[in-house]
């Protein structure tokens, strides 16, 4: 799938379902097969990361990586980097939102 | 106000216009109205009023009912910023409005912390001096992630999702709305989903918002909406070098950033 | 009580005070635009209280949120002014100069100490205790209460309680104060001081005084009955008894808004001769043998009267739609045909009517009413309304304190019936959905009627949220479903009363409050089952 | 061309907010929040904004209906009418007038509630008259 049908609409809900981090992998810049769908991602992203930053949500959660399909061990160092990263952040904070439905520290 | 009256009566007159939007006094109050030749009369109690009701979203309207009609808008400077973003995205013609400047009173500038409130083609009033403060989004850049997160966390969980952000919003004129988009924002109930709803909608706004402050004037919770949305258009100079409203010539990001286009739904 | 039913304050006045308690009131989805007044109080610094068995939007925004059991709000009243006054905080000043029958007051409160009181109602003594402290010590303390206090059989005595608190503290007759009963309907309390009751006439004047008789058949040459009337729940039980063959009902959904549904259609099919005038094919019209089309707000001139007694205009915006017509142009031809001429050009003639009839309404007219309208009593063309009420004095004179004995509510769960129901709204839907469920972006938010059960509750049952689920009560059963929230505690179970193909109302109580003869919506024992 | 706005006051709960309903060439087509209402101040909740969409619902009752047989037919004014009056004239002559009871309403405007009660006590002659308030 090229990145840029990564809608940002699919970042917002893997967060608000509770992600701790979102790593959107593409194909590298020249390399796209639509032409400039890697060019779209990258601008969509970065927006989208100074947008949850502002909301206190750390950008650093949210990571775009060029990878090819030929790229295995590419793919798995940024995979195993972004998951210690991710991990040194902690838990996403839009976990502890007291509205969430099932907040068990609603149960009386 | 006289030289208001007399450009609309000449517009009318010459044939120039089809009709003129703007406000009217109705009783002590002033509401928007469409003036034409035959209800010239109520150009007697045209008003440039203290209020704002976003004049272009009711143009779009109109326009669309009489498409080879040209209109006169009455444009305070945040109008025509909206306007100038609804020519590029072909939902009004630039060939079919006629923007008339009218300034806006020092008291709206402050309250408005209107960075640019000066219209082209003023015709009523003086133009009001540039300001700009962004005083509010550095207060909260300043803040630490949690806090940052904290304080929308309050902000946002006011929400009683009434839409009317999206409602009021000028340059918010897609014919489907995510917002309303089952799977992608969770519907009925209050507040909706945080941060999702509101970030989705912050998300939207970038390349479009023109900073008129509609949105947090019909907030009604209070939530600093233009603070958010003023981050949003920061970002969006920075990263793609553009200002909406403010750049007549320049193609808008629009695309790139994804409305409709780049969406699949089922 | 201190003589009339209204908000005694006014909606703005809320977001000065220092203190706002909230009882029985979801304020944020069943009146968002005076919760916002309570947000930016407390953005101002005001302490928030919220008393409400539920988790509600406007709780987490508390400063203290006590979940009391469900009917057990005269207890938890009487607890917080047994503290107030043991510990000294009551108004002595106030109470000396402006009210009366303090003892009785002391005396009965005195049976209230807050450990058995945290024992009735499961409140803790320190919530307790903190409630207290912020009512009676802020500077200004407003009470917001909505049907949540009324909907019960002791739905007098709980106004009552109010009363008496807010007494007690010197509360009634001063700015960003006051005892604040939020109207469930648009016009609700135009319609009360219109005289559509039973007892009174327009602002309250009661039918049965020779004076206020003597009057009106003057004003409207006709020999007037000083008999009181029947009230619905009243008319109900005529119908039934073959007393009452003929009723005409003016834009309301008995069947879904009241109380034991079944009765209610069983009733509306027995009654010889319906009437139903409305702008929709209602439950209550299919029952109707003539249906009279009126038109909706958008079609018509005239008045509403808001929560907090603002009169306000309604301004005809488009033609009637179809052959529909105004309604009050279709009283006037009625009337007309009935012998009784009714002879009024414009709904602004009525009004002018309206005004020489009704002393709080005397200085009302249109031309007045253009842009903020006015606050009654106005009793005069200079008048400039009325912003809080019982300024210098209560309408009756002194205010009167009265002894409120706690009574349970009708029903308690039982092993056939181990839960406890209760009913409210839902932010996007309005009443008995006749106009929400219609409206497609509202229809589009919520659909469908749901049950809101603890998730406690959902595993004792085995209830997922992908199942449906049956509640039945003594009256009724229905199938919904089930909605797993911490937002409701744990025995207890909230139904929006908006759908009526799961009409919360099939499961409710018709148990009366003796004296308002306000059914018991929000309490009644029900028990689930897992539809298969 | 016709482009107006006429503000006027939201049927749905107590607050009473300020709705400015926006009509193009005799057709409601939107809502706006009065600007300089005390109430509202310029804001709505998701009813008042919406309250504009039910009007020109399909379902509307656009003629009065008189039901035959169990069936309900469209009819003029004049006999619809005609029915009401007659069966109320012939009920309170046979039972009194306390034999006929009315409900006004919580969503017609005061000058409809006050020509209700005005209806039953002057013209009928009878105090049963209420609403559904208490619900």
């Amino acid at each position: 799938m090229c990145s840029a049908r990564v809608s940002p609409h699919f970042i917002i809900r893997a967060f608000q379902e509770g992600a701790d981090g979102v790593l959107v992998a593409g194909c590298h810049i020249g390399d796209c097969h639509y032409l400039k769908g890697n060019y779209i991602a990258i601008k969509r992203v970065a927006i989208l990361r100074d947008l949850i930053d502002f909301l206190g949500i750390s950008k650093e959660r949210l990571l775009l990586e060029w990878i090819a399909g030929s790229e295995g061990d590419k793919y798995a160092r940024v995979a195993d980097e972004f998951t210690e990263k991710v991990r040194s952040l902690g838990p996403s904070p839009i976990k502890r939102i007291p509205f969430r439905e099932k907040a068990v520290a609603m149960v009386r | 106000m006289e030289a208001l009256k007399n450009k609309v009566n000449e517009l009318l007159e010459s044939g120039g216009i089809a009709g003129f939007l703007g406000l009217r006094n109705f009783g002590s109050e002033p509401f928007p109205f469409l003036f034409t030749r035959d209800t010239a009369a109520e150009v007697e109690k045209i008003t440039t009023g203290a209020v704002r009701y976003p004049l272009s979203k009711i143009l779009i309207r109109i326009a669309a009912v009489y498409p080879d009609a040209i209109f006169g808008i009455m444009c305070r400077a945040c109008d025509e910023r909206a306007i100038i973003e609804l020519f590029k995205n072909t939902k009004l013609r630039s060939d079919k409005v006629i923007t008339i400047g009218i300034s806006c009173t020092d008291d709206l500038v402050q309250a408005c912390k209107c960075e640019n409130p000066q219209p082209s083609n003023l015709v009523s009033g003086e133009a009001g001096k540039k300001e700009f403060d962004r005083s509010d989004v550095q207060k909260i850049a300043s803040m630490t992630l949690e806090q940052r997160f904290d304080f929308w966390t309050e902000q946002l969980g006011k929400c009683i999702k009434c839409y009317g952000c999206r409602n009021i919003c000028p340059v918010c004129f897609c014919d489907v709305c995510t917002l309303e988009d089952q799977p992608l924002v969770k519907r009925g109930e209050i507040p909706p989903e945080l941060p999702s709803f509101h970030l989705t909608r912050a998300y939207h706004m970038a390349g479009r918002c023109v900073d008129c402050g509609l949105c947090e004037e019909a907030c009604p919770v209070d939530i600093p909406l233009r603070t958010l949305y003023r981050r949003v258009r920061e970002s969006v100079k920075e990263l793609l070098d553009y200002l909406p409203g403010e750049e007549r010539d320049k193609v808008p990001p629009i695309q790139v950033l994804g409305d409709g286009l780049f969406e699949i739904r089922d | 009580m201190f003589g009339s039913g209204a908000m005694t304050n006014s909606i703005a006045e809320l977001e000065d005070s220092k203190c706002i308690f909230i009882i029985g009131s979801n304020t944020s989805e069943a009146h968002p635009l005076i919760a916002n007044r309570i947000l930016r109080a407390k953005a101002k610094g005001a302490k928030i209280i919220v008393a409400d068995p539920r988790k509600i939007h406007i709780a987490f925004y508390a400063d203290i949120h006590v979940r009391q059991n469900l009917g057990t709000d005269v207890a938890l009243l009487n607890g917080i002014m047994n503290i107030i006054i043991s510990k000294g905080w009551q108004a002595r000043e106030y109470i000396e100069a402006r009210t009366e029958n303090y003892a009785v007051l002391q005396e009965s409160v005195a049976n209230y100490p807050p450990e058995k009181v945290s024992e009735i109602t499961g409140v803790s003594v320190q919530d307790l205790n903190a409630i207290a402290e912020a009512y009676a010590k802020a500077p200004s303390a407003s009470i917001v209460y909505a049907m949540g206090i009324t909907q019960h059989t002791t739905g007098v005595d709980n106004v009552k309680s109010l009363a008496n608190l807010a007494m007690l503290c010197g509360r009634v007759g001063a700015e960003s104060c006051g005892v604040n009963p939020l109207r469930g309907q648009n016009n609700g309390q135009g319609a009360c001081d219109m005289g559509a009751l039973p007892n009174v006439y327009s602002g309250y004047q009661r039918v049965d005084d020779e004076e206020v008789g003597k009057k009106f058949d003057a004003a409207w040459g006709a020999q007037l009955s000083r008999k009181p009337g029947l009230t619905l729940m009243d008319m109900m039980h005529a119908i039934e008894e073959g007393q009452v063959r003929a009723l005409y009902i003016m834009g309301e959904n008995p069947v879904v808004s009241d109380p034991n549904r079944a009765h209610v259609e069983s009733v509306l099919k027995k009654v010889e001769f319906l009437v139903v005038q409305d702008i929709f094919m209602t439950e209550t019209a299919q029952y109707a043998q003539v249906i009279l089309p009126g038109v909706s707000f958008a079609e018509k001139d005239g008045t509403f009267t808001n929560t907090e007694r603002r009169v306000q205009r309604v301004r005809k915006a488009i033609e009637p739609v179809g052959n529909a017509r105004p309604d009050w142009q279709i009283i006037c031809s009625l009337s007309d045909m009935i012998g009784y001429p009714m002879n009024y050009n414009e709904a602004g003639e009525i009004q002018d009517e309206i005004k020489s009839v009704t002393p709080s309404y005397g200085g009302i007219t249109y031309a007045r009413l253009d842009g903020d309208g006015l606050q009654w009593p106005c009793p005069t063309s200079e008048h400039p309304g009325t912003k809080f009420l019982h300024k210098e004095r209560f309408t009756r004179g002194r205010g009167l304190f009265s002894a409120i004995a706690f009574k349970p509510p009708a029903e308690a769960s039982d092993n056939e019936f181990p839960l406890m129901l209760t009913t409210g709204r839902n932010f996007v839907h309005y009443h008995t959905g006749t106009l929400t469920r219609q409206s497609r972006s509202l229809d589009d938010e919520q659909k469908e009627g749901y049950a809101e059960i603890n998730p406690l509750d959902a595993h004792k049952y085995g209830i997922s949220k992908r199942d449906r689920i049956k509640v039945v009560s003594r009256r009724g059963a229905i199938e919904i479903k089930p909605e797993i929230t911490g937002r409701v505690p744990e025995g207890i179970l909230f139904i929006p009363f908006h759908f009526a193909e799961a009409a919360a109302n099939a499961l409710t109580i018709d148990a009366l409050d003796p004296v308002a003869k306000i059914p018991e919506y929000k309490v009644c024992a029900v028990r689930i089952e897992k539809v298969a | 061309m016709y482009y107006e706005c006429i503000p006027t006051t939201c049927t749905y709960c107590g607050c009473g907010c300020s709705v400015v309903l926006q009509v193009l060439d005799g057709h409601l087509v939107g809502v706006l929040p009065g600007k300089t209402n005390p109430v509202n101040e310029g804001s709505l909740c998701i009813k008042g904004w919406t309250s504009h969409e039910f009007v020109y619902r399909e379902k509307r009752l656009k003629n009065p209906l008189v039901k035959k047989d169990g069936v309900f037919f469209e009819t003029g004014w004049e006999e619809a009418l005609d029915t009401v009056a007659g069966k109320l004239k012939k009920i309170k002559e046979e039972s009194g007038a306390d034999s006929i009871a009315a409900l006004a309403s919580a969503k017609c405007t005061n000058e409809e509630n006050y020509l209700m009660q005005k209806l039953m006590r002057a013209a009928i002659g009878t105090n049963n008259i209420d609403h559904c308030a208490r619900l």
